[in-house]
């Protein structure tokens, strides 16, 4: 039973993970830019919706979807400013960028918003407290499920555009060689744009989720951002569904392991992804892919 | 006809359903020049890859002097001197031309110190690149970049060089050169493979041309002949006429 | 040797020399995860600055005392290295520093180390004796550093006389971290509850930022535990809470600490943070005045309000507190800037601060004195501009600090 | 025709900037009898920067392996030193044979990560490090999550205490960058770099590639190991969470793309620019990590090679001479 | 003959050392011209900066009349002038038919079928990965990619580089097919003879210049590899 339990709340866990991760593989799988401020932006978002959330006097849902166009136009104005730039010069520069904006990021928020903690969830209702009891060891939180549905709708709804549409084409060639793209049509900074774009919007979706599953204060941003790497690495790049398979499967691994002894909860998950990067290749993301003019052994 | 230096043995080699190299026997004498042609996408370059390791052969084996080298790693071919050039330049882009060159001899050739600088200023310029020598690799133009291949491959000092359309886009002056080059190469008893659509300029090099096709040697003999031969000119040479 | 004596040339050639300022160093986590521990510290040193304003007069010597603070960032590397910056740099006379081992123990040793007397509060004196590596059979296991803080004991003291005011199986379920307060927890409160005639159902130590909990949730539902006790860190407590609501884990008693010192740190649970039982280790209602600023406890809270505009924290006690004991640390050494004759000093002072009548000598060893912590709970505040309120529940570590109401059960 | 040009691996730049570098640790070396605590103090710090930078450089710079875990050795020498010292060896023993012990587990995890490629590498790196710091706070002989402080250093007097640190330290920068020196100018440093270029090219040219990665891996793990062990030994208290943090990685990329990636002198310069920001900014508490974080922009926007590109501007000045040169030689 | 593209004294650098030097040129609507030269000669870098995804150091570009110097380049495919790259620049982890598609195209002739008419060998590679297409297959994908986008202006670099003799000829199929739709082609081609034989025009550049512009009737082989590597006298600018 205790068993059972452990898994459903892995898995719903591992929403919250995949969530997180949605705008990193994205920001990866389009720009190969490894955003450090992911964190720091998703609790951006989180004391965007807070502010909505408390001044509006509104439930925090309807304040996330009101940040999002804020944060839409942020993360434009972020690649038009900051990353377009960097990504002319090296690969790793980004690196040096992004580790800026998230310090700065982090200890702005703490010089205008103060280290008291806050959290969404007193402003979420029952819907924060409360779940389907099946059986006394079994407890399905409306919550957990609520995450679930968004992390699947999100990136699910992402991949769906990756693959089948004009945009996400463009999107992936403008991945591959935005120079390219450029001679046969595409504004490769407008892609790269909107993915960013996109990325933070779902980075503040996350943060407010976040804030609603715990409680947030400006250093909260980094604590989870390892979690979302290996959910992403897990998952495969591009592969936004293997992201929420990478979370699912770092949730579960969290949850059996702390079953087992709660110390191990995390350092399970930890385990399980290096496993799963030792074992077959294949399926497994990152890894430096040939460029078109030099294909492997050609 | 002396001995035969490089021998690949019914080597095939599959990509899913792909069969690119279908059963391929190849060899190349020691100071032979052999060339290869045929049209696009017939294994020429897969042939390359399997003799040099940079892709396993699905099944056959690759021998060096009669030494079976079919699992060896490509570093180790190298350094038992098998040199390669690659169809599609892939220079040590944050390196200068020199150092370039200089890997291939330090690594490939196991040179040290002065010699192996001396090998490097040969091989610059013999390939007409020694005035670039301190120019960072990713600042060459395409050209360069396929001559720097060629000077790296010959930096390791090989003993069998095969060579991946090094030729293409070369002006006739140029292509005169690299002619030369290869010629003197074969007096110093160095094998040559040497894949190359422009037929003309092969056929002033080499004493033997292959025609692949889809996986399979269509023909293999003197030049003249192979040129000849109707399964060649219209799988491969269409109307293009060209005097050997 | 040669080596050495040259050194001790340049080693001796740092710090004040005999110049008239005394200069005292104060380090806390102003940046980071504990950032909230910092947060009243501006206005309590802008309080010490003004009473040293006049500057000190020791042994018919007038002295100029300045007070440089340091950021320690809430990570151990960087506490370390401001403290020595503060002691080969500026040279102090003296240390004193506050609020969790991140802070306290590098800097406590950095000072133990460089011969600097240092005073320290606000971690549980166990963790720094014995995390500092001191040994339970050794009296005085440092020489220049001194703290005083509640204990293990104190906890002890205040959840026995707190749980039963509430009618419960006596089942305790505990969450201690695997980190500074919970080791120091585990170890010795687990223990003494027993013997109290409770039962610790201990699913055992977690890792900070552990994101599901619901393996220790099922296991308290199981064992039925009534009484629930944790030092967790904010954040871990309300994804725990949260999932204790969603899957039907509801203690007649939830006693916290660490999380809980702060209101900000209950407000944003949202109801469920209404009726957390606690402890604090300073109130505005401790009947102590601050023997430095002559500030009284309730003035010190509403001083802090009226120019922070924020509800008082139990930070601002302790804190004070420091200087009051620096001041006479100092006054008591006869010469200030002689460090040795400051540590010695300490260790038998007795000074009046906000949190108390503080007394070296008594404590459990030479380096610390305990200070009290006091069961309360935090209610919805029937008026004022803050929407919860912390109000005592009992006294038993210092019954001179008034009681205001009783425990009443979580649900 | 060869006759009239000449390999030339060092110039007049070089010969001075050796020189002067040969000088400024000789100059190093007699600090803590000339100079007061505070500098011997700072500079320790200062070295251990220099360590780091230069250690990650050799991985990114050098060998393409972008890592983001090389916290684990400077967790785990701090560790081993740690360790050491509860089985009685003398504590600047044990911060002197730590590093070994971190270069052993840099043996131990190669195979596992020198597997991965780019991104793959660099999270790998970083999840073994949680998972190393994971597995310490399990282990409560070495204090578990409270931390540990380093006993035994205090019996001497602090003054010698500080001066063995520093020349500890200073020993160990010497060794490393020499070290380090040597590879890049021995052939396995063009090897090196061909292999961050083009891994295929550069096996299809004759480098061994695994062993060189795996040199240059353990050289940097021995390197971090260093540096941890001495940052206890400055600071003398740790605790897994902060020893073994994400932030050093941070810092290393900092310091390194500030300073010029790539090149033997960058990463030292950055350093001394993270060094300097650190102590006379760091008392504006909030304001002092938004600077931090701005000048990091600021670099990437502007300054993307780093300061070194603006001392040796395109030209390849180099006062440690790596590189190769082709000069002609002045026909008689 | 109505002028197309007009360049005016355009001058191109990689860094400090200028590849492209105050380089004039007029193309024709309908006009075929051959651009040669020497490798490192510039021809790349001057398709590329016509192209724009090459930094334009001085001098302006008008297309059609309108001055295009600071246009990005997919506001200029928009306009109509396509380039196959040096070195195809596929998207490697694309199907060749995902390659195909992804070319925002101008109403206009080309459509999938008839490019794979014109190159066969791509329609059994069609589901194929481009990292694995042999490079003639590459350079063909290129090709037809620019083909998709209906070019007004079609700046080719070495069209039959790595091509086998029947494959060139596929190529310059579809070209005349091209030509005879009034499709206006800059071609860098190093067979001289091919070259001369398709183009209207001859241009010839040096170190970055212009150094000889011939009608290709109008000149023979000779002074044209002459001009290559500027032996004997300066050559005459006849027309
Ligand atoms: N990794 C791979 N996966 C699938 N097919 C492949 C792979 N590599 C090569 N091929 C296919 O194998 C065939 C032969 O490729 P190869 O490069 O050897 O041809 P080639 O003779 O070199 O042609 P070209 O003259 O154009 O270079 C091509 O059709 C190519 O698409
Ligand atoms: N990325 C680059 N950085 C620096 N210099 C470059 C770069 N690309 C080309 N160059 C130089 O610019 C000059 C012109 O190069 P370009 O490629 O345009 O000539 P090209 O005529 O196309 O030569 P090729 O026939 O070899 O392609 C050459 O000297 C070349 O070395
Ligand atoms: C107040 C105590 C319960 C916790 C202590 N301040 C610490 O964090 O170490
Ligand atoms: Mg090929
Ligand atoms: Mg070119």
């Amino acid at each position: 039973m205790t068993w059972a339990n452990a898994i459903i709340q892995g898995v719903l866990l591992g929403g919250l993970y995949a969530l997180f991760a949605c705008g990193l593989s994205l920001m990866f799988g389009v720009m190969r830019i490894i955003n450090l401020a992911h964190g720091d932006l998703a609790v951006l978002g989180a004391f965007v919706v807070w502010l909505i959330a408390t001044q509006g006097h509104v439930s925090p849902f309807i304040a996330t979807v009101a940040c999002l166009p804020l944060m839409i136009l942020i993360g434009y104005g972020l690649q038009r400013t900051l990353l377009s730039r960097s990504l002319r010069s090296g690969e790793l520069t980004p690196l040096l960028t992004t580790f800026g904006l998230a310090i700065v990021v982090q200890n702005a928020l703490l010089q205008v918003f103060s280290a008291d903690v806050r959290g969404l969830g007193g402003l979420s209702g029952l819907l924060a407290v409360d779940g389907w009891r099946l059986g006394d060891q079994l407890a399905v939180p409306y919550l957990g499920v609520t995450i679930l549905a968004v992390a699947v709708a999100v990136l699910g709804g992402l991949q769906l555009v990756l693959q089948r549409t004009a945009f996400g084409r463009e999107m992936r060639a403008t991945a591959q060689d935005p120079e390219a793209a450029a001679l046969v049509g595409i504004p490769a900074s407008q892609v790269y744009a909107r993915a960013t774009a996109i990325a933070v919007a779902t980075a503040a979706i996350a943060g407010a989720f976040l804030a609603i599953h715990s409680t947030f204060d400006p250093s909260s941003g980094p604590t989870q951002l390892i979690f979302a790497f290996e959910a992403v690495v897990i998952g495969g790049l591009g592969s936004l569904w293997g992201t929420l398979a990478g979370g699912v499967t770092l949730g579960v691994a969290q949850t059996i392991g702390a079953v087992i002894d709660p110390q191990y909860s995390i350092l399970a998950g930890h385990l399980v992804f290096l496993i799963v990067l030792a074992g077959p290749r294949g399926w497994l993301v990152f890894s430096r892919r040939p460029r078109a003019w030099q294909p492997s052994g050609r | 006809m002396s001995t035969a230096v490089l021998v690949g043995h019914r080597l095939s080699k599959v990509y899913g359903e792909l069969r690119v190299l279908d059963r391929v026997d190849f060899h190349v004498g020691q100071g032979e020049a052999v060339g290869v042609v045929g049209p696009n996408g017939a294994g020429k370059t897969t042939l390359l890859n399997v003799l040099t390791g940079v892709v396993a052969a699905s099944e056959g084996t690759v021998r060096l002097d009669g030494r079976d080298i079919t699992g060896m790693r490509p570093e180790k071919r190298c350094r038992h001197g098998i040199g390669r050039a690659f169809q599609i330049p892939r220079p040590f882009g944050g390196m200068t031309v020199l150092e370039n060159v200089f890997v291939g001899a330090s690594a490939g050739a196991g040179l040290r110190g002065n010699t192996a600088y001396e090998r490097c200023i040969d091989v610059l310029t013999t390939c007409g690149l020694i005035d670039l020598a301190n120019r960072r690799a990713v600042s060459l133009g395409l050209l360069h970049r396929k001559r720097l291949e060629l000077a790296r491959a010959l930096a390791t000092g090989p003993r069998v060089l095969l060579l991946d359309e090094i030729g293409a886009g070369l002006t006739e002056a140029e292509a005169d050169q690299l002619v030369g080059l290869i010629l003197r190469l074969r007096l110093l008893g160095i094998a040559v493979v040497w894949i190359e659509h422009l037929v003309p300029v092969l056929v002033q090099v080499v004493d033997r041309l292959v025609c692949m096709e889809s996986g399979r040697v269509i023909a293999d003999g003197p030049p003249d002949a192979v040129l000849r031969d109707p399964a060649v000119v219209d799988a491969y040479l269409g109307k293009a006429v060209v005097s050997a | 040797a040669p080596i050495a004596a040259a050194c001790e040339v340049a080693g001796g050639s740092s710090g004040g020399g005999t110049s008239t300022t005394i200069k005292i160093g104060f380090v806390s986590p102003r940046t980071g995860p504990a950032a909230g521990f910092g947060e009243t510290d501006a206005y309590v040193i802008g309080l010490a600055r003004n009473a040293f304003a006049g500057g000190l007069t020791i042994g018919g010597k007038k002295y100029d005392v300045e007070v440089i603070d340091k950021d320690g960032q809430s990570d151990p590397q960087r506490g370390a290295q401001v403290a020595n910056d503060l002691i080969n740099g500026d040279g102090i006379d003296l240390m004193v520093t506050t609020s969790t081992a991140e802070t306290v123990n590098p800097v406590a040793d950095a000072c133990e180390a460089a011969g600097v007397p240092c005073l320290s509060t606000v971690m549980p004196w166990e963790s720094w004796y014995f995390g500092r590596g001191g040994k339970p059979d050794q009296p005085n296991a440092f020489k220049y550093t001194y703290h005083f803080c509640f204990g293990v004991e104190e906890f002890r003291l205040a959840y026995v006389n707190l749980w039963p005011q509430v009618k419960t199986n006596n089942k305790v379920g505990v969450m201690w971290p695997n980190d500074s307060t919970g080791n120091a927890i585990r170890q010795v409160l687990g223990p003494m509850l027993v013997k109290g005639g409770y039962q610790i159902v201990d699913p055992g130590a977690y890792t900070d930022g552990t994101n599901d909990y619901s393996a220790q949730i099922a296991k308290f539902k199981q064992e039925g535990c009534e009484i629930f006790n944790t030092f967790p860190i904010p954040s871990d407590f309300a994804t725990f809470w949260q999932q204790s609501a969603q899957q039907g884990y509801k203690p007649k008693i939830c006693q916290t600490a660490k999380t809980g010192l702060f209101p900000s740190q209950i407000e944003s649970l949202g109801p469920i943070g209404v009726n957390l039982a606690g402890a604090a280790y300073w109130t505005p209602t401790f009947p102590y005045r601050s023997s430095l600023t002559n500030v009284t406890s309730k003035d010190l809270a509403t001083g802090y309000r009226d120019s922070a505009g924020k509800q008082w924290s139990q930070q601002l006690g302790p804190s004070l507190a420091l200087f009051d004991v620096a001041a006479a640390a100092l006054r008591a050494a006869g010469d200030p800037k002689d460090k040795e004759a400051v540590a010695k000093a300490i260790g038998t002072l007795e000074v009046e601060t906000p949190v108390g009548h503080l007394q070296w000598g008594k404590g459990p060893n030479a380096n610390v004195v305990t200070t009290p912590i006091l069961g309360g709970q935090w209610v919805t505040a029937g008026s004022g501009r803050f929407p919860l309120d912390f109000v005592l529940c009992e006294n038993s570590c210092d019954p001179s600090v008034p009681v205001s109401a009783q425990l009443k059960p979580y649900a | 025709m060869a006759a009239f040009w000449s390999v030339k691996r060092s110039d007049t730049t070089s010969h001075v900037g050796s020189g002067a570098l040969a000088l400024a640790v000789v100059g190093l070396a007699v600090v803590p009898q000339v100079w007061n605590a505070s500098v011997v103090q700072q500079l320790t710090t200062l070295l251990i920067l220099v360590m780091l930078a230069a250690m990650w450089n050799a991985l990114s710079g050098y060998a393409g392996l972008v890592s983001v875990g090389q916290q684990s050795f400077i967790g785990f020498g701090a560790y081993t030193t740690i360790f050491l010292t509860q089985q009685g060896v003398a504590p600047y023993l044990a911060v002197a044979l730590a590093p070994l012990a971190a270069a052993g587990l840099a043996i131990c995890l190669a195979p596992l990560v020198l597997r991965l490629r780019g991104g793959q590498f660099a999270v790998g790196t970083w999840v073994v490090a949680e998972a190393i710091a994971l597995m310490v706070m399990l282990d409560h002989g070495l204090g578990g999550g409270t931390g540990v402080s380093l006993r035994g250093l205090n019996v001497l007097p602090s003054h010698i205490r500080r001066a063995y640190t520093y020349w500890l330290a200073l020993a160990f920068v010497v060794l490393l960058l020499g070290l380090l020196f040597l590879l890049l100018r021995s052939r396995s440093g063009a090897a090196l770099q061909a292999i961050r270029d083009d891994e295929h090219a550069a096996a299809s040219v004759g480098v061994r590639t695994a062993p060189l990665k795996l040199a240059i891996y353990v050289l940097a793990g021995f390197g971090c190991g260093a540096a941890g062990a001495l940052t206890l030994a400055n600071t003398l208290f740790i605790q897994p969470r902060s020893i073994f943090g994400v932030h050093w990685s941070a810092f290393m990329i900092f310091m390194v793309l500030v300073g010029g990636l790539g090149t033997f002198e960058g990463p030292i310069v950055g350093a001394v620019v993270f060094f300097a920001i650190q102590n006379w900014f760091s008392d504006g508490g909030p304001w002092y990590l938004i600077g931090l974080g701005a000048v990091a922009v600021a670099f990437a926007l502007f300054l993307p090679r780093g300061l070194w590109s603006v001392v040796s501007q395109g030209r390849q000045i180099q006062l440690l001479p790596v590189g190769y040169h082709l000069s002609r030689r002045p026909t008689p | 003959m109505t002028e197309l593209l007009n360049v005016r004294n355009l001058t191109a650098r990689h860094g400090q050392l200028p590849a492209v030097r105050e380089v004039s040129l007029t193309i024709g609507r309908g006009e075929v011209l051959a651009l040669v030269g020497a490798n490192g000669a510039g021809k790349s870098t001057l398709l590329r900066a016509i192209a724009g995804v090459h930094p334009i150091g001085g001098g302006t570009v008008h297309f059609d009349g309108s001055d295009i110097t600071r246009l990005p380049a997919d506001r200029r495919v928009a306009a109509g002038i396509a380039l196959v790259p040096e070195g195809r620049r596929l998207f490697p982890e694309m199907t060749v038919e995902e390659n195909l598609r992804v070319a925002r195209s101008r109403p206009g002739g080309w459509e999938l079928e008839m490019v794979l008419e014109a190159f066969p060998m791509l329609r059994q590679a069609l589901r194929r990965r481009a990292s694995t297409l042999s490079g003639g297959e590459q350079q063909s994908t290129a090709i037809a990619r620019a083909l998709l986008t209906n070019p007004r202006l079609l700046l080719i670099d070495e069209v039959s580089l790595g091509l086998s003799p029947v494959a060139t000829e596929a190529v310059y199929k579809s070209l005349d097919r091209l030509i005879r739709a009034g499709t206006t082609l800059v071609l860098v081609e190093q067979d001289l003879g091919r070259a001369m034989s398709v183009a209207d025009r001859i241009v010839c550049l040096r170190d970055g210049r212009v150094a000889l512009t011939a009608h290709a009737g109008a000149v023979t082989r000779e002074e044209v590899t002459e001009a290559y590597f500027g032996l004997g006298k300066p050559t005459a600018v006849r027309s």
